[in-house]
């Protein structure tokens, strides 16, 4: 009798512990509310990326096509993948010094970790994190970018 | 003789039924491979095999700095990925002999809290997926995202956090934060019951864990299985008790112990745990003190000639941290006592004797993470 | 326990063994042919009861190997760490210890395949990562061009 | 009593008298064996991409998500874009399988579904057959779809796809058993094997609400065991996809798994008119009481929408089932079948057998 009385007992305990499970779906399909997702494509101009969001490395520059980057090396030599190949030329100024000017500074984004530690260790703060996420490209080259923009030059107060 | 070999390779042993779970199948969550013998649908055999994404991170360490070895180690246990870059800060702490500032250990010891609750929820999502509940794992990545997102607004990205730093963080924290946090904390509270009522008092679900692979505490201790995984053998593996670090000395928490060690109980553990990091998070996040982020340090770093180790308790156990140093900028070995290594082959224990579906829910309930057993 | 007193009493059990300076654990080391014999008696005498083996691993010094086992006791809560010097280069062998810990079974396997050192009496020595015939690469002297990036 | 011009008896005659007049009587069933396969080729067609969509909306708002909402508005075509996708996918050859078995396994599973359909009573005079031994006829139709699967996994030539098969197998043929002995207590109470019957004995009120509790629990027995039958989840182990990859289908590609993909949820769609023709009144309309106004408005509504609104239900709550539970183990399958489930049945079988032996039902 007592075998009987358990048998009848599991039988509704499980159907009640089902019956819990079934709740909270249930109660989510029918509060509409609850849901998500977002409409990604649609939703581009919603769509605001934290400040400090790592997107991709970037050199900014100023309104004078001018950016801070002296092309030292300390950024290439932080890069823990390799990521960052610095080409630099020599110039002469009008006093005949010679002095070191950035020629490319290529940056593989396809490398990158986003460690920071080009951002960080960079002792005249030329590099910064940019908020482009949609990096998707259908060609690996693209993804090899040079952070100086064709024509800029260094500022001139940066040592 | 060779025709033998031959012959052994292509049936096995002896006539078995081998099926090969993995390495690209549903549940391996990575690519592992488990060599399962069966008969019927009982095991008879399980051998794991891995190597499938051996990447050589301890070599790859010999050749990098300090501060860049720390990328690296995120690429190990990726859901628990600020534990192992605050392991490796430590060591390099500890063998400098910096006095890090007190904010940095606050900020630290919620990022780990934070991740290990991040970690369980993809943990739990994923082990109901594995036991064929596929929509817990919306409920936990919906719910995981919250904490995403608070790791976005501070430093900028989110399952990877690289915030940490010899000496302290590379950049601070939000203004919001703290503000995050205790919304997220008052959020999760709201559905973490859920997750019990969804699952683990779901009569199939307890049918089909409990007193299924039972791990005893002997074998836990012998197979070295630590973390959850071990604390349901009732094998207090804590290193956040045994050797505290951080901001754990100040804190009040309990150590999530069972001993019965069968499926359910190391799923259970988990859910505790996540109750537990909630606590700890309350008792920390209105107390970070202000001050800096960061400890002065030199702009390379040499570490003395030596020896150093250092423990920190991850998402999953034990993690171990063995840098010997020559006194170079590099470490001249590095070793990482990974914990999902040593909580892998227990399975070739575990599994014997159960039905090959059983075999999913163990190695659910040991919560694997691959890269981490292949470094 | 004080790790004076430990030091004391691995010394009692090893008459051989050094003891080096270390800050954080006790450290020892022990000759590889007396290895299985002193770790059995690590695990087994009653105050000390080593039963748990965090860590396994093995240093190349180029002209010799260690190997480094961070051994505690979940009892006591104290921490050793033996070490083994291996002279061979060539053909590296030692005691397994897989049947005093089972998880010292795929961490020597791990060891194995990474650095080629073989353990007597192992049950199941096979690689582990990698290929056959792969080279080890955490050897000092290893190099694969291919594959790896020097910089 | 529902309006005579929702009943389909009158136009289905005409159709039939019309032809009868033009043909010989041969020709005349040859071409109304053509009509109406054409007729259920085309609702098969349109009902599986119904069914397809509704299952990826439901699950989707249970999981706090949209669900298909690209192509077309709110994605409606969205199951349309997955057939032509499907149909042009390349056939891939199983080297080593046993050719004939492989190719026509997705076929056995689908004639069987189609088999079934034939008997079912859509509303009033629409049904392609009605055999007084209806109930008989779809268990016994319905359960060779397991053949079609024990062969597709025998023959891939997979030991993934084996397992599944074997698994179905053991499946279906204990649960079987649930569904026959669960819908033998209404015809029990209804005295009846023919549908058609069945539903007419429903007029005054629905078999679930008048057959006492020894109907309900019929009917949830049969829920449980349509859903085992059907292979869907929670008794999904022949696919089981966190196990065995996708069961018995793993090797199949292209329209062949398009067939055991439609299969399933036709099957479902059979199980669930099944269930709302025997135990939820088929197109009867709600009724209570004698003669009141409610059950005029009921009346309003078509029997048609009455048998896809039940069925639609039933279809529901098995998505709802397979959207919440984890899966069960093999074991404990047969163990609910054989422990409770059967035991459950006989004794409910007897009971009903004695109200109805005392004239307890209404």
């Amino acid at each position: 009798m007592k075998a009987l009385i358990d048998y009848l007992k599991d039988i509704f305990f499980g159907l009640k512990t089902l019956w819990a499970g079934m709740r909270i779906t249930g109660r989510y399909f029918i509060s509409p509310g609850e849901i998500v997702t977002q409409k990604y494509p649609e939703n581009r101009d919603q769509l605001i990326m934290f400040d400090r969001y790592k997107g991709e490395v970037i050199m900014p520059h100023d309104g004078n096509n001018q950016h801070r980057c002296t092309g030292c090396g300390i950024c290439q030599m932080n890069c823990p993948n390799g990521s960052i190949e610095i080409v630099t030329r020599k110039e002469i100024t009008p006093e005949g010094k010679e002095f070191r000017v950035i020629d490319k500074h290529i940056y593989h984004l396809d490398m990158c970790s986003f460690c920071a530690l080009c951002v960080k260790t960079c002792p005249s703060n030329a590099l910064a994190f940019g908020h482009d996420f949609e990096n998707a490209v259908f060609d690996k080259a693209k993804l090899i970018k040079i952070l100086n923009k064709p024509g800029s030059s260094i500022l001139k107060d940066v040592k | 003789m060779q025709e033998e070999i031959v012959k052994n390779i292509i049936l096995g042993e002896d006539d078995d039924y081998i099926i090969n779970v993995g390495p690209q199948h549903p549940s391996t969550h990575g690519v592992l491979r488990f060599e399962v013998s069966l008969q019927g649908e009982t095991i008879k055999k399980v051998v794991p095999h891995c190597g499938y994404i051996h990447r050589g991170i301890e070599k790859m360490c010999e050749r990098d700095t300090y501060p860049q070895i720390i990328h690296l180690t995120d690429r190990m246990d990726y859901l628990s990925a600020h534990m192992n870059n605050e392991a490796v800060c430590l060591c390099v702490e500890k063998a400098l002999e910096v006095e890090v500032p007190e904010r940095v250990t606050y900020i630290r010891t919620i990022l780990d809290e934070l991740n290990r609750i991040a970690s369980h929820q993809l943990w739990w999502s994923a082990m109901g997926m594995d036991m064929g509940a596929l929509t817990t794992f919306f409920y936990g990545l919906r719910d995981r995202e919250k904490i995403l997102d608070i790791f976005e607004e501070s430093f900028g990205t989110r399952l990877i956090q690289s915030v940490n730093a010899p000496g302290g963080l590379m950049q601070d924290i939000h203004t919001g934060f703290q503000k995050r946090i205790k919304e997220f904390i008052r959020y999760f509270r709201k559905k973490l019951p859920e997750y019990d009522q969804l699952l683990t008092g779901n009569v199939i679900f307890r049918e089909r864990t409990e007193g299924i692979a039972k791990l005893s505490l002997e074998d836990a201790i012998q197979y070295g299985v630590t973390g959850p995984s071990g604390r349901a053998s009732g094998f207090s593996c804590d290193i956040r008790k045994i050797e505290p670090y951080g901001t754990y000395p100040k804190v009040d928490f309990k150590e999530i112990l069972h001993t019965e060690g069968d499926t359910i109980t190391r799923y259970k553990v988990r859910i505790e745990e996540m109750y537990e990091s909630m606590n700890i998070l309350e008792q920390l996040v209105d107390n970070i003190p202000a001050g800096d982020y960061s400890a002065k340090m030199k702009a390379v770093l040499r570490l003395p000639v030596g020896e150093f180790y250092q423990r920190v308790e991850t998402a999953r156990g034990e993690l171990g941290v063995y840098i010997v140093s020559d006194g170079n900028k590099s470490p001249y070995r590095i070793k990482f006592r990974a914990p999902n290594f040593s909580n892998l082959f227990i399975i070739s224990k575990l599994a014997v004797g159960y039905k090959i579906a059983d075999l999913i829910a163990i190695s659910g309930s040991l919560d694997l993470v691959i890269p981490d057993i292949d470094r | 326990m004080d790790s004076i007193i430990l030091t004391h009493q691995l010394g009692g059990l090893l008459p051989e063994a050094v003891f080096p300076e270390n800050k954080q654990y006790s450290e020892v080391i022990v000759p590889a042919d007396r290895l299985h014999a002193f770790c059995e008696s690590l695990k087994t005498t009653p105050n000390l009861l080593f039963d748990y083996l965090i860590s396994l691993t093995a240093v190349d010094w180029k002209d010799h190997f260690i190997m480094v086992y961070h051994i505690t006791s979940t009892k006591y809560r104290h921490t050793v760490v033996v070490k083994t010097p291996i002279n061979s280069r060539e053909h590296p062998v030692v005691d397994t210890l897989s049947d005093i810990w089972k998880t010292a079974e795929f961490h020597e396997r791990e060891v194995y395949d990474l650095f080629g050192i073989s353990f007597r009496n192992h049950p199941d020595l096979r690689r582990l990562f990698l290929d056959d015939d792969y080279g080890y690469p955490l050897r000092k002297d290893f190099t694969d061009e291919s594959r790896m990036i020097v910089k | 009593m529902t309006f005579d011009i929702y009943d389909f008896s009158g136009l289905t005659q005409s159709i039939d008298k019309g032809l009868k007049a033009s043909m010989s009587p041969g020709w005349t069933l040859l071409t109304e064996f053509v009509i109406i396969g054409l007729i259920f080729l085309i609702f098969y067609a349109i009902l599986g991409l119904f069914l397809v969509y509704a299952e990826r909306k439901v699950c989707a708002f249970i999981q706090n998500r949209i669900g298909p909402n690209r192509v077309g508005p709110l994605g409606i075509f969205q199951t349309i874009a997955d057939l032509i996708k499907l149909l042009m996918k390349e056939l891939i050859p199983i080297k080593n399988a046993d050719k004939l078995l492989f190719n026509i396994a997705p076929f056995i599973v689908i004639i069987a579904s189609f088999m079934a359909i034939a008997a079912i009573p859509f509303a009033k005079g629409l049904h392609a057959i009605d055999f007084n031994i209806g109930i008989f006829y779809i268990i016994a139709v319905s359960s060779l779809g397991v053949v079609g699967i024990l062969l597709a996994g025998w023959s891939s030539n997979s030991k993934y796809s084996l397992i599944g098969a074997m698994r179905s197998g053991a499946q279906v043929i204990s649960y079987e058993l649930s569904i026959g002995l669960s819908l033998l207590t209404i015809v029990v109470f209804a005295g009846t094997m023919q549908l058609s019957g069945i539903v007419e004995s429903q007029a005054n009120g629905w078999w679930i609400f008048k057959g006492h509790i020894p109907a309900v629990i019929a009917f949830v027995v049969f829920l449980i065991a349509s859903t085992a039958e059907t292979n869907r989840g929670p008794f999904d182990l022949a696919e089981a996809e966190s196990e065995l990859t996708a069961g018995f289908h793993t090797e199949y590609s292209g329209i062949k798994f398009a067939f055991f993909f439609l299969a399933e949820f036709m099957n479902m769609f059979i199980v669930a008119s099944i269930a709302a023709t025997v135990f939820l009144g088929g197109w009867m309309p709600l009724h209570f009481g004698v003669d009141n106004a409610f059950n005029r408005i009921m009346d309003y509504i078509p029997p048609i929408v009455w048998f896809f609104g039940k069925t639609g239900t039933v279809i529901l709550i098995m998505m709802w089932f397979k959207w919440t539970f984890p899966r069960l183990r093999i074991d404990q399958l047969l163990t609910l079948e054989w422990k409770y489930l059967l035991p459950i049945n006989l004794l409910n079988i007897v009971v009903v057998a004695f109200l109805t032996l005392m004239g307890w039902h209404f």
